[in-house]
């Protein structure tokens, strides 16, 4: 049996995946970022072979995604987390034909053909960057682990009103609502609303078509997805695996590599 | 014995300090703010009231200043923290003109005259904002905490500067650099260099005049007052004891001191606290056209009903043990 | 509008796709452009008048008949960019109380002005007359900064730009004569001013001389442009491109300029005959819109011709070179301050309705260039260019199905510039294009053929 | 009809004051729910418009002052960068959600290049309604600018009588100007006040005043300042010890309620450059036989000033000195809106030329969309406890 590999390195998390001939998958990693990128993407892939309890030897092709794709040195190609979050969600949701991703680094949607193509993908500009930071300082704020955040917004009665899309005035707004002693969970509600408008106004850029996949860590969220489900008027695709949904769609690319010449060929060329 | 607490509430830490009539320390005591303002400020003052010896009796007046100066209670008169740095700086460096302050939030350059008047002051452009947080977000990045960030970047031999005014770029820059194998003392320290700088310009809006204050948080951070010198090229005078952090809480304590002081000499009664006029007859309201509480507070004080709940985690810095001497 | 250029992979030719002795656009715009900077060094010892002009809206006709020496502040900014020491001067105006939201080619310049005028292609003359104009806002607030730092007199041009959307005006109709009516009085004005500050007297059989050699180089513009919609396209918009604007506005109306053009499109023709395109494998045609980033533009067009993709064509070739990109546009040269009043009106409005009605421009340059997709490149700080982007792409999509591609960067600000997420946004372009079935290298496009009649 | 003790007049004004306030946020009206004699709603973009034509042609001027800090953002991202200021982005969004959809026309000016963008993401989204750029010249100084004017003026007119259908004859013409030059006078009398007896006129009151003829006929208007300055004149307040202060930065953006009131807090605003489009023409225009040409040069001879308007007679700082002199002002207050590039160019000019002058002077940036007010109001004390000790 021949295997393929896909590593995602993130700005906050590296994950990996390795899939088989058959597509399945066989083993998987997830490490926190640490100082050094190249060592994280290393240690990544092999924890993912341990898990697939298979020799470094078997695995035949391994891509690279995310921000620190080019220093997943030993990858046989990079791809950007664009089309890989593209080919993932699809993988997961067949029918998924919009893709909402937030990172750290900067919030993505992507309008993905049936194949898992990209037809058209549109990020956050300038002022808008950041959002995957923005609950983490809310978090840190609040003195309160990520996971709970969520569930705490559900909680809210009258949310406040996050205006700004700038993640650093919102800090120093999230603080001031505080300080005015108005309950956490409103604040809260606040910010995953601020963080939705945000997302759905990329979503509606490149259009939301049926069905709509919501990956990345973030997706873990429940109110983000409640609140997004809302603002697009449909229920939309979670995966317990979303935040590994990268490093899927980079071993779908291996994959194809690997095993369609016809596909691997043009790659190259490109 | 008459003795004036000043109290400043700050977006991170709310700090207060006791003076008597001879102008001495009597005590201090610092605290997170966290996110409920009353609760802090009076957790701080009866940390004060302890650490100092006093009881409440004996504290005659409270001025309250910074952030959450509305939500004092227990308040004589408010003052805003800048007038309060301003006042501070003046009576503990009589030849300071021009004073920074990095907070977490903003960074504020003020100009004041011989009498610690504000001539002119500048906050940072909204684009050059949370700056100072950034620092800490940076150092949680390298898993420092805080306290640790200036001891470690001195150790820096080629600080890699910060070239982005926006903290959000800022990071994704630091992310960069970690990725590109920088060493993590040196990102530290760029970061402070590229701070510093900001904090520089912001100094020449409100026009440079020497004799250079540096107050805030900041203080106790060598590595940031060492790179704020070098880009300046001149010294900042920095409060003696810890006293730096607690520059707005003496401010505030020293012009109600010198309030009290005009007070008793005019044979004047002190006034009723915020906490006794508001059972007494209400202020009158100025009326709110916009959706804005129709009251001239600007913040609700929390429901005493989760007092317990918003236990403030203690900070520790090291209290004056004697009262230290400040020239008059 | 710079002197840049990369090295192309182009077989036979040298490191600018030229044959041995055959005409070098980069070089004699290297050349040109050296010159030209040299002349300014000297006006002020040659007791020659000075005037500040911008490259959109600024009667450089009627100040050649006066013998200004042309300095053009747009271009002294982004040379501080290309020359890669804008960040100091941008620093410098920032530390003086300008914010991050103004315009990086503005605060370039207010360092400019701080460091006593000297700049890293020599010193800079101080103006006499500042020509502003409306068609960029920015342009006026620019020029009331020279009002107070150096006491410049400023004359603002106020051209009437598109009212509205479908809304066009055909030459010589109610609407432009009114317009160009009150074009011509403010050129009226301009001239006695002129007179004022020179001492001279109007000449109109020199104004004449000067539109029959902007007719020249036009007539060669619009057939360079042209050649460009052949298949391997023979140059870079982006990149080539910018040094042949440059040329048209520095030396628009000189005999330099005319010779210029001339060679070039000789030259071009010839490429094309050749079958020699910009890159050795052209995989992609692409319409940029909007302005580059002087200090990164090498770096930008690497990481699109990594990829086989040249830009056929820019917007920014049509408002920053004259307008004067169709053939109506020429001076009738028996009535030379008339036809200098309706050309300039209309051209003007061309301009900003390249920018304030984009969707019609581009669908039309879409269609001219043949291109495969379009580039959008939005700079925060000059909402001339960036504030209708999102709409006009939105709006793109949904009609042509035009896949198109959106980057953040600035005209000169290093600061703007992060190059991973740029890099990821062109790659993930290039991705989803060849996913698409990108268009193989093609060959026989038809080869438009501009008319050899000069007019 | 005026009441004759203080309380009732107090009272009567607070009727007036509740009313423009909910003017404010409240939407266009209804085409049904016109007052007569009009046809239908001009929306214009700040900064100057001539309402009279407008006004005589049957169409109610609407000055489109953006969304304010209450209006959910829900289409404007999808269509505008981040980076464009809240004015623009908040009314493109009052487009995109409907709200507008009533207007019979939109009209915005060449004062930016992002209020120039508003016509062609007008032109692209809602092509049906005649969104336009009324090309109000930069150049008002060469000789043929009123010709040109009257030029634009009657395209304006020409393109009102197509939305109504019925003609604008002069003497219309002549009697819309008779009833906005009576509004002009009123206006003066009430910044008179704002000048002469600051405690007796908040600038907030003073804007929620003038902002209330947005949404309504002038002639409406007319009567109810006549019987707001009745009340106020009639006001028995005591004068506070606070700092005479101007504020301009107000041309365009609107500045936040809150932002006003916490500027009234601490100061009294004698001067300002809110809503100076609805003032523009700062003395009455001529009624005379011709008056598209009195609208025209009035513009350009008897005009106001705004960083938004090129005029080599008007320095900018020049203006401002003027505002704090003939309001013997102690000190400016100088806010740009953010991302506002005329306004953060004025803003450097006018702080250098104060700190020449030796004027004091507190630089502010706000938002028309900012929520949270501690920090502007902490600078704002902080200044007028500055000003009060150096006065003390």
């Amino acid at each position: 049996m021949k295997y393929v590999g896909g590593v995602d390195v993130g700005s906050t998390q590296t994950k990996a995946v390795i899939i088989d001939e058959n597509c399945k998958v066989v083993g998987r990693a997830l490490l926190d970022m640490e100082t050094s990128m190249v060592t994280v993407a290393e240690d990544a892939f092999t924890a993912a072979l341990a898990d697939a309890g298979i020799e470094r030897g078997d695995v035949v092709r391994v891509a690279g995604t995310g921000y620190g794709r080019y220093n997943v040195t030993f990858g046989d190609e990079q791809v950007t987390e664009i089309s890989c979050h593209a080919r993932g969600a699809v993988a997961l949701f067949p029918n998924t034909r919009t893709v909402i991703d937030i990172g750290g680094q900067d919030t993505k949607a992507i309008a993905v053909k049936p194949d898992g193509q990209v037809a058209d993908f549109t990020m956050n500009d300038k002022c808008a960057a950041g959002t995957g930071r923005f609950l983490g300082a809310a978090s840190y704020a609040l003195e309160m682990p990520l996971g709970e955040l969520g569930p705490l917004a559900l909680k809210s009665q009258n949310p406040v009103r996050i205006t700004t899309t700038c993640t650093v005035f919102a800090e120093s707004e999230i603080i001031s609502h505080l300080a005015r002693g108005i309950l956490p969970e409103d604040v809260l509600m606040g910010v995953h609303q601020a963080i939705t408008s945000r997302c759905v106004a990329l979503a509606r850029r490149v259009g939301i078509h049926d069905e709509v996949t919501f990956t990345g860590g973030v997706s873990r969220n429940v109110a983000m997805v409640q609140l997004i489900e809302k603002a697009v008027k449909m229920k939309i695709n979670v995966s317990p695996d979303a935040h590994f949904c990268g490093a899927l769609g980079a071993a779908l690319m291996a994959h194809e590599h690997a095993f369609q010449p016809a596909a691997q060929t043009a790659a190259e060329a490109a | 014995m008459l003795n004036v607490v000043g109290i400043d509430i700050g977006s991170t830490y709310t700090k207060a300090i006791a003076l008597n009539s001879k102008r001495e320390v009597v005590g201090t005591a610092v605290r997170r703010t966290g996110f409920k303002l009353a609760v802090a400020a009076e957790s701080v003052f009866e940390d004060l009231l302890k650490n100092s010896g006093l009881a409440r009796e004996d504290v005659s007046y409270v001025a309250a200043t910074g952030y959450g100066r509305y939500t004092v209670p227990f308040r004589h008169a408010q003052i805003t923290e800048l007038t309060a740095h301003a006042q501070a700086a003046v009576h503990l460096f009589p030849d300071t003109r021009t004073i920074l302050d990095i907070g977490g939030q903003d960074i504020k350059a003020i100009r004041v005259d011989g009498e610690g008047r504000v001539t002119a002051f500048r906050l940072n452009d909204k684009c050059a904002a949370g700056t100072g947080a950034f620092l800490e977000k940076t150092a949680r990045y390298l898993g420092l905490t805080t306290e640790d960030i200036g001891p470690y970047a001195m150790r820096s031999t080629a600080p890699k500067p910060i070239s982005s005014v926006c903290a959000v770029f800022a990071e994704s820059e630091v992310i960069n650099h970690l990725s590109n194998g920088i060493p993590a003392e040196d990102i530290m320290m760029g970061a402070m260099v590229s701070l510093g700088g900001r904090a520089i310009q912001l100094m020449r809006r409100v026009g440079l005049q020497s004799g250079y204050m540096l107050t805030g948080g900041m203080t106790r951070n060598e590595a940031m007052v060492k790179a704020l010198e070098e880009s300046l090229g001149e010294t900042f005078h920095v409060a003696p004891n810890g006293l730096g952090q607690l520059n707005g809480a003496y401010g505030a304590a020293f012009m109600g001191l010198r309030r009290v002081e005009k007070l008793l000499a005019e044979g004047k009664p002190i006034p009723p606290t915020a906490g006794q006029q508001d059972e007494g007859a209400p202020e009158p309201t100025v009326r709110r056209w916009s959706a804005m509480a129709a009251t001239r507070k600007r913040f609700e004080p929390c429901g005493s009903d989760n007092a317990e709940s918003g236990e403030c985690p203690v900070v520790s810095i090291k209290v004056v043990k004697k009262p230290v001497e400040v020239h008059a | 509008m710079s002197t840049e250029t990369i090295d192309t992979t182009a077989s036979t030719a040298n490191s600018n796709g030229v044959l041995p002795g055959e005409f070098d656009a980069r070089l004699e715009g290297q050349r040109l452009m050296t010159a030209w900077y040299a002349g300014l060094e000297q006006a002020n010892a040659r007791q020659q008048h000075v005037a500040n002009v911008f490259v959109m809206g600024n009667a450089v006709e009627i100040l050649r008949t006066f013998d200004f020496q042309l300095v053009f502040p747009e271009i002294n900014s982004l040379q501080t960019g290309v020359r890669k020491v804008s960040e100091d001067y941008l620093r410098e105006s920032e530390d003086y109380g300008y914010s991050p939201d103004v315009c990086s080619y503005v605060k370039a310049d207010v360092g400019l002005i701080l460091r006593e005028q000297k700049h890293p292609a020599g010193l800079i003359p101080k103006a006499d007359i500042a020509i502003t104009s409306n068609m960029c806002s920015t342009f006026i607030k620019w020029g009331e900064i020279w009002e107070r730092m150096l006491k410049t007199q400023t004359f603002t041009l106020d051209l009437p730009g598109q009212r509205a959307g479908n809304w066009q005006v055909r030459r010589g109709d109610a609407q432009h004569m009114s317009d160009a009516q009150w074009v011509e009085s403010q050129f009226r004005d301009l001239i006695a001013r002129c007179e004022k500050i020179t001492g001279k007297k109007f000449d109109l059989d020199r104004l004449a001389e000067v539109e029959q050699r902007v007719n020249q180089m036009v007539f060669h513009w619009n057939n360079v442009m042209a050649l460009n919609r052949a298949c391997p396209a023979p140059f870079n918009a982006m990149l080539d491109g910018l040094t042949y604007m440059g040329i048209m506005n520095v030396y628009r109306g000189t005999v330099e300029g005319v010779e210029f053009m001339r060679k070039l499109e000789e030259q071009l023709r010839a490429k094309v005959a050749r079958g020699e395109g910009r890159v050795a494998e052209e995989r992609f045609r692409l319409l940029f819109s909007g302005t580059p980033c002087y200090v990164s533009m090498r770096r930008l067009i690497e990481l699109f011709e990594s990829w086989g993709g040249v830009f056929a064509y820019s917007d920014y070739l049509t408002f920053a070179a004259g307008g004067m990109d169709a053939g109506e546009l020429a001076y009738d040269t028996s009535r030379p301050l008339e036809s200098l009043a309706e050309v300039t009106a209309l051209a003007a409005q061309r301009g900003m309705s390249n920018q304030f009605f984009a969707h019609e421009r581009l669908a039309q340059q879409i269609k001219d260039y043949d291109v495969d997709g379009i580039v959008f490149h939005g700079i925060k700080s000059c909402r001339f260019v960036s504030s209708g982007m999102a709409d006009t792409r939105n709006y793109l999509n949904k009609r042509l199905n035009m896949p198109s591609l959106y980057i953040e960067s600035d005209l000169i600000d290093p600061r703007y510039w992060s190059d991973a997420q740029i890099k990821n946004r062109v790659d993930a372009f290039f991705e989803s294009l060849h996913q698409r079935g990108g268009s193989a290298p093609q060959s026989g496009k038809p080869v438009a053929q501009p008319s050899r009649s000069e007019a | 009809m005026s009441p004759a003790n203080p309380d009732s007049h107090e009272a009567q004004l607070g009727d007036i004051l509740d009313r423009c306030n909910s003017l404010r946020q409240s939407p266009m009206p209804e085409v049904d729910a016109l007052p007569e004699n009009f046809h239908g709603t001009l929306g214009h973009f700040p900064v100057y418009f001539p309402e009279e034509i407008s006004h005589a042609a049957g169409l109610l001027p609407m000055n489109i002052l953006g969304g304010g800090n209450k209006l959910d953002m829900k289409h404007a991202d999808a269509h505008m960068g981040s980076f464009v200021c809240s004015i623009c982005r908040s009314t493109a969004e009052l487009g995109l959600n409907g709200s507008l959809a009533g207007m019979s026309g939109f009209v915005t000016h060449p004062i930016c290049d992002a209020a120039k963008h508003l016509a062609g993401i007008w032109a692209r989204n809602f092509p049906d309604q005649r969104a336009q750029i009324l090309y109000l010249p930069q150049n008002p100084n060469s000789p043929g600018a009123v010709r040109y004017i009257v030029a634009e003026y009657q395209r304006l007119r020409a393109e009102c009588e197509q939305m109504t259908g019925h003609a604008i004859d002069d003497a219309a013409l002549a009697r819309s100007i008779r009833i906005y030059n009576r509004n002009r006078q009123l206006l003066r009398e009430m910044y008179a006040i704002r000048r002469d007896e600051p405690w007796k006129l908040s600038c907030t009151e003073s804007y929620l005043l003038l902002r209330a003829r947005t949404r309504m006929p002038c002639e409406q208007h007319n009567d109810m300042l006549e019987a707001a300055l009745i009340s106020i004149r009639a006001r028995n307040r005591a004068a506070q010890d606070k700092p005479r202060v101007v504020f301009v930065g107000g041309f365009c953006e609107q500045p936040p309620l809150e932002m006003l009131e916490a500027m009234d807090d601490t100061c009294y605003v004698v001067d300002d450059d809110l809503l100076i489009g609805l003032r523009w023409l700062t003395t009455d225009v001529p009624e005379t036989a011709d008056p598209m040409w009195a609208l025209a040069e009035s513009f350009v001879e008897r005009s106001a000033a705004s960083p938004v308007q090129h005029d080599e007679r008007k320095s900018k700082e020049g203006y401002l000195m003027a505002m704090i002199e003939s309001s013997r002002a102690d000190a400016a207050i100088v806010t740009a809106a953010k991302f506002c590039e005329p306004g953060l160019d004025e803003q450097v000019a006018w702080s250098k030329h104060l700190d020449q002058v030796g004027t004091p002077y507190l630089v502010l940036e706000f938002e028309e969309k900012m929520t949270s007010f501690e920090q502007m109001a902490m600078q704002l004390e902080t200044f007028a406890e500055s000003l009060l000790f150096a006065t003390a």
